[in-house]
């Protein structure tokens, strides 16, 4: 029912994660929590996920270079497909510049003309008094551990900024999974954002880094089905398989004679889904 | 030219810190032993496309815990190199601070020495890579702070690079490159526990021929004189600087095999898939003898966000889900008592043991209370028609909200299982309004059938539940429950108030076990309720004033109670005869770790005392005998419509009249 | 002819029953005196217009009993025709249902027979028209059950009508009219008791004079030969019967004066404006000699609204306003204690004692409720920063929704007052975020501002309360509490749990009386929670771990030691000399009516003991002792911060240290 | 200010009842409950009350008969005032029948020809356990107190119903009493009604005798300031100012000359009130 409806079953979920994981390796398969486990999934296929993918960029500096189009404007406005442009420049932009490696990298001031936006921090920075105070648990300076070794190169701060000075850089990052929901009959994915230094992102954060016509209406925020304890930001999934469909139309009305199958599909919800989360980059 | 590196990164899953939690909570408790763990270096991703025209930037090298790296099972299957390491939980935020850092990892170090020169590093070379990690977690308010090591093995002066850093095709031709691609692979086929972080390139220029070895040939291959490259995955985000595992490689080859100049192969495979391009270099290495026993250990500890040598923190509580962490708030307490007092409680065990508490009211409220403290959480409410809570100063339940909401001052048995449902999430309450069928209320021939409904709903509900609580507030209503109890063997907790003075009480119970047998008596040989009485309970509510009819108590009374009652049905579920624990008594305890598991407990609170006192069952009894049990068995409800409708009826049929 | 009466019907304000409810609860309990009252015949009213062609109709006479009628003050300045009565309240609704209404109503039969021989009648005419009502009311449900009774004095034979009914205008000229006005409004204006419902109208028909006068002077006016028609002010509807109490009068005028043939003017004065029309007429009547002990009781009891003989109903719930039902509501059980337990107990007292709670945790909100429950009304929290309530299942007053709406694991203060309000509406909760100071914590140079502004805080609300509960959770939190109640001299209740333990005391006070004696020792004789310590408190919080920081204790502990708590504290203030009053011990016991009044209740749970302990004043004592009262009384807050900032101060100013 | 405002000082109030109880005499003054009484009011003038008023009728009964009459249209739609036509008849309805002595009034059965509504029945008649049944709490038949005394006379059970049999009736009452309202300076009604027996009505069944304009817009609950224990139903003063200030314009602008009295305002006041409650007459 997969070209017909947008639904996949188990078995073709299964199928399209093998083709996933094969062909992007940087996805693999997981199998959870054991005492969350779905009995129509195999134990170690349970759900799909790709860490530390990192996200330079919040939404709003994109700015115009997001062009919105919008599928379909009748019946279900719900979904826009977003594209980046930026993404034709593709292959040209792996140039890594080599830093000498006696120019000190202790510079963190950010530099570049970008507009760097204050970080909303989610730490908690909060001067109750039963709360240690970070600043409290470091080490002394005068300790003897000594905290500048020459052997060691840290990186730039943020995102775009401070390109020159160690040529590598923090930025947040994202596990994505991919989870199989048995009542949609659809894939479904997950987000948990990690900021600059690990620490989990809140969801308000993560809401920066998506498409805001989406921020407020699909993505929901629930505990994720196989690893317990956090909650994740998710893009419910109970518009998928119309719009899945109608992805499967467009191409094959496109390019004629070709049928997608059901274990290319995920490749097809990637695309979906980077229109909801335009700055991440995850189907390779 | 010195060789440097890319700061790594921890990467740590939010839900490795639940698992940490919750297995600090359950299992370590007070115990500082460290647990080991798998991490695994992140494949690096492709580079975004900024929007901008400045060039993109890789990110930083990350190493990755997930929530299965304590299941050291489930990481070894992983596609990647692996790290192990250590995670150490303190138990106070200042034990935490005031760990020496340095002796830490100077310690780490040692141990690390020790591997290299038993020749287990060779054998296992991802015991180079580690990682470790102090966390103090505060488990109430569901914040971790953590901080990460990775431990370096450095020479006091540090390696110099002999030579620049030259592209694979610069010194192997393809079909060479083509050669160690393969071999590669075939190591990793080879290996089931990830990637091995370390491995030799054999060349012989000769053959043409290149050959990838596990790390522990060299010596080998060393001897056969071949030309030996030390190959090494290398993570690095930065095209002219490797990674930090190579420190440790270097300090491994001087240490172990007094080698000072190595060249060295830092392979950059990104995929596995040999359809997609791959990269491969190789550095010329110049180093010295390392000293066995000096190791400097360098900038091991990470920075924090600041840059500064300090502990990160993650604030989990948003991400909980609310109502899981509010269950787990509720559980917190009970789990905490285990840390210390009572290590051997089994408080998992009570949330599954179902409760029917016979009476809603204030008792009931309290019970209830009392039961939610505990961590039990099946919780099903009896009383007849509705519950009236005109009064939710007493019954601790409610607030007059719950009044103004209702038309009349009554409220549904559902609404009270609603309440408590408030409470935790997870509590399973249930009300049914079931009139229970009492001695001295004669039942109309046209509510026959109701009344026999109700006492088959009544034995189902009793049959079905762990714990009976009786807090009805008249005498005969406890009749019908305490028989039925006896007859299923069912522990039941009897709770009665006074004006200022209570009783809590577990009925003695047959051995089911000698179900059989006509003349059973209590096996612990303790009575019930009515094992006092030389009356049969009769109708009590006829003529009650308003006092007697809400059984003006001490406010302090129904809480005291309430708890004692909680308290004894916990030690009941835990000592190993349950119900058929013979009492305790002040001279002679046995009791549990909880203390002593009494018959009854009566409490006087005009002297704030209460006296331990164990009752004998009485072979009149008019509920629990074998007399009783016996007739209700052969006759079932013919002889209970008899006990409702007839006044002497009981006292015939227990024989008590003939005693008297 | 037979004479015939419109029924009357009673009219009873639903203000009446909830005057009469209030009065039983907290006054007549279980007494069943009856209670007089006043009831009035209500003018009659215009008939008003129907919208239909059909004739208006009159309505039913009515006897209004309103809210004041017990008042009897109140009543006797109306403007109306009054009669008397008295109401019995009864105490279940079976004795309702079983009082004998027949016996009942001759026994009132009875007693007017006698007035009537005793010539009480007479002098006081309205004691012929009598009505009587039965109430059971059901306080829990505002519902009132009521039946009234118009007792009637009759003849076994109905008397007759001897003549058909004439029209004043018939028999008297316009002048004598005027003048039989003009003496009833002179009647009137004399009797300052309502207006008497019978009258005498002598009649000279020589001197064509009528005069109106008083129905005691009838012997006289009949030994003078003049004609003497006898008044009654009639309600009547019908116009031509005249309304019930004429068959009271007739009997009295048979019984009293032997009189059986009389004429009877039914004065129909709707207005005391003379200026409006009023109606006169009168009736000729025979009857014979009234038995002296021969009562016929005819339908004397009102019928219900079905037209049976039965009570009426009036049900109020839906007429409370809904705060006031839950305040009522929730005093309802501590009235009820005064029905028969405790008769001298003052419950009213006790909700405008302001009670001040440091500390916010399980104990504080377990205390909160059992005060709650006692009939305390303002409770003041005081806690620290936020106070934690992940746990609502130790936390009796919170659910867990609360901690939902907030997006962190804390609330403040203000949320616990809020939901103790919500438990009853005339609640007046308080929370103040107040970190109290503590010796062996040390207060920073740029914090002292503020944490003598937090002590002045403390000083000014424990001056301003009546008992103060000291429910915090460490040691040192205790002593600045402890000591500033010494030195005002509070009753402080101080509450301590362990992990199966718990000690509940009151510390002993100085008498404020004795304040100038340097030397003195708590008048009672009894110490503080410091007294028994040879250390002073010092920082306890370091290094405390999970289960050490939420003070893991049994989930029954802080119920029952609250409880207690509460019942001391209610002991407290009933006794008459407060918190100077002498402890008692097991041995000698004086006590209150709530029973003993000890100094500690240190109890047990693993063995569900109480021991009563008495603690004598400590002269070295760290809190309590003259030397420590006498320099923060001399140094103040210099004293405190020295306290607060060097951690062997206290153990030397109070003389441990030498002691030791 | 009573001429310009249409408010009443305390003082004022205090005028106006005694002119209404001289004028009306079923209108008295009370004490209420003492610890009630307000001190700008005398002791035992605290507020008016008249008792018993009797009411036949339901609203909507009245049918075409009550004819609305729009006082103003324009700003203030809230107060409407209603006149009952049939008023105009006032004087000359006043025949009582007599009945003949012999005749046994036992007929309790409705007749005549007006429509007769159900009773909506407040009382507990609900089949609750706990609830003492009223049937038996009755005497016996054969009890020996005798139901059937041919001495008295029984009433006909409803308004305009069995007009024939008894020559009275039983009738829905209210007792009407006026507050003064200290915040809005002006007087304020309190309407607390009987059934045919006595019982007191549900609110819902107040609202039956009130103007359904009003009933829902200007009628509410509360608990009487003076009478503690039981909430009546009250027109609430919000608007009372402009609106007497209003009749005050018309009545003065109609009869050149006259001036109106602050004593006389309880007389428009009710006038007023009786748009509100068209079935009850209270002012004389
Ligand atoms: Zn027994
Ligand atoms: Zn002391």
């Amino acid at each position: 029912q997969f070209r017909e409806k947008g639904v996949l079953t188990p078995e073709e979920f299964v199928a399209a994660g093998d083709m996933l994981v094969y062909k992007c390796p940087s996805w693999s398969w997981e199998a959870g929590d054991p005492s969350k486990a779905k009995d129509y999934l195999p134990k170690n296929k349970q759900y799909l996920i790709t860490r530390n993918v990192p996200c330079h960029q919040r939404v709003a500096a994109l700015g115009e270079s997001v062009r919105e189009i919008a599928m379909e404007d009748a019946e279900d406005e719900e979904w826009t497909y977003t594209q980046t442009l930026g993404a034709a420049k593709d292959g040209e932009a792996r140039e890594i510049e080599d830093i000498d490696a006696e120019e000190e990298p202790k510079s963190m001031e950010t530099s570049g003309t970008e507009e760097v936006k204050a970080p909303v921090t989610a730490a908690p920075e909060s001067q109750d008094e039963d709360v240690p105070d970070l600043d409290d648990l470091e080490l002394d300076e005068d300790d003897a551990i000594l905290p500048d070794d020459p052997s060691v190169i840290l990186p730039s701060p943020a995102a775009g900024a401070a390109s020159a000075s160690s040529g590598f850089v923090k930025t947040r990052s994202y596990n994505i999974s991919i989870t199989y929901d048995k009542y949609y009959m659809v894939p479904r994915m997950w987000l948990f954002g990690y900021d600059e230094d690990g620490r989990p992102l809140t969801h308000a954060q993560v809401f920066e880094d998506m498409s805001q016509d989406h921020a407020k209406r699909t993505v929901t925020i629930d505990p994720h089905p196989h690893v317990p304890g956090v909650s994740h930001a998710s893009v419910h999934p109970c518009k998928h398989a119309p719009t899945l469909k109608r992805i499967i139309d467009q191409i094959e009305s496109g390019d004629s004679g070709r049928q997608m199958r059901p274990d290319q599909s995920l490749f097809l919800f990637l695309k979906f889904i980077s229109s909801i989360i335009p700055t991440i980059e995850y189907d390779f | 030219m010195a060789l440097r590196h890319p700061a790594p990164a921890s990467s740590l899953d939010a839900s490795f810190l639940s698992r940490i939690a919750s297995l600090k909570l359950h299992d370590l408790r007070l115990s500082l032993r460290p647990l080991p763990f798998t991490a695994s270096f992140c494949l690096p991703h492709r580079v975004p496309q900024g929007s901008s025209s400045s060039p993109s930037q890789p990110s930083q090298e990350r190493l990755v815990v997930a929530a299965d790296a304590l299941d050291l099972d489930a990481s070894a299957i992983k596609r990647a190199v692996l790290t192990t390491g250590e995670v150490t939980i303190f138990n106070t935020i200042e034990s935490f601070k005031e760990l020496d850092k340095k002796q830490f990892l100077h310690n780490i170090a040692t141990e690390m020495c020790r591997q290299i020169d038993s020749g287990e590093v060779e054998e296992n070379p991802s015991l180079l890579v580690r990682c470790d990690v102090i966390v103090f977690s505060d488990l109430k308010d569901y914040k971790h702070y953590y901080w990460f090591a990775f431990p370096a093995l450095c020479f006091p002066d540090p390696p110099t690079l002999s030579d620049s850093i030259l592209s694979m095709e610069d010194v192997m031709s393809s079909d060479m490159i083509h050669q160690l691609h393969i071999g590669y692979n075939g190591l990793l086929e080879s290996s089931g526990n990830g990637i091995p972080p370390f491995f030799i390139v054999v060349e012989d220029k000769d053959a043409n021929t290149v050959s990838v070895k596990p790390l522990s040939h060299y010596p080998a291959c060393a001897q056969s004189g071949k030309q030996v490259l030390f190959g090494f995955v290398d993570h690095s985000p930065l095209q002219s600087n490797p990674g930090w595992p190579l420190r440790n490689l270097l300090y491994f080859l001087n240490r172990r095999w007094s080698l000072s100049d190595v060249t060295v192969l830092c392979y950059r495979d990104f995929s596995e898939n040999m359809q997609r391009e791959s990269q491969a270099e190789w550095h010329s290495r110049q180093g010295r003898r390392a000293d066995s026993d000096r190791v400097k250990e360098t900038l091991s500890w990470e920075l924090n966000q600041k840059g500064k040598l300090g502990p990160r923190c993650a604030d989990l509580a948003p991400f909980m889900d609310p109502k899981r962490r509010a269950i787990e708030s509720a559980d917190l307490n009970l789990k905490l008592m285990r840390w210390r007092f009572l290590p051997n409680l089994d408080t998992e065990s009570l949330s599954h043991k179902r409760c029917l508490l016979l009476g809603a009211g204030t008792l009931g409220c309290n019970v209830a209370r009392s039961l939610t403290s505990w961590g039990f959480r099946k919780i099903t409410f009896v009383d007849y028609g509705k519950v009236s809570y005109s009064n939710p100063t007493r019954q601790w339940l409610f607030e007059f909200e719950d009044c103004l909401s209702l038309s009349r001052s009554d409220v549904s048995l559902q609404a009270a299982a609603d309440r408590l449902s408030r409470i935790v999430p997870n509590m399973e309450a249930e009300g049914f309004e079931l009139s229970i069928p009492m001695p001295g209320h004669p039942v109309a021939e046209e509510l026959q059938g109701k009344v026999l409904a109700d006492v088959a709903k009544l034995a189902d509900l009793i049959q079905h539940a762990d714990l009976i609580f009786l807090l009805t507030d008249t005498r005969e209503s406890r009749w019908l429950p305490t028989l039925l109890c006896a007859c299923k063997s069912k522990p039941c907790i009897n709770v009665a108030l006074g004006f200022d003075t209570f009783v809590v009480m577990r009925h003695g119970v047959p051995d089911p076990a000698n179900a059989t047998d006509p003349q059973q008596i209590p096996s612990c040989n303790l009575g019930c309720y009515f094992c006092n009485d030389v009356v049969a309970p009769m109708n009590s509510t006829r003529n009650r004033t308003l006092d007697q009819q809400c059984t003006a108590t001490r406010p302090g009374l129904s809480p005291i109670a309430s708890s004692i009652a909680v308290e004894i049905a916990v030690s009941l579920l835990h000592h190993p005869k349950g119900c058929l624990a013979q009492a305790d008594t002040e001279e002679e305890q046995e009791g549990t770790d909880l203390g002593i598991l009494p018959h009854q407990i009566r409490g006087f609170l005009s002297s704030f005392s209460n006296v331990v006192v164990q009752g004998r069952p009485f072979k009149h009894c008019t509920a629990c005998s074998a007399v009783i049990l016996n007739q209700y068995a052969t006759r079932g409800n013919e002889f209970l419509l008899r006990a409702f409708n007839e006044p002497n009826f009981l006292e015939e049929a227990s024989g008590l009249t003939d005693m008297l």
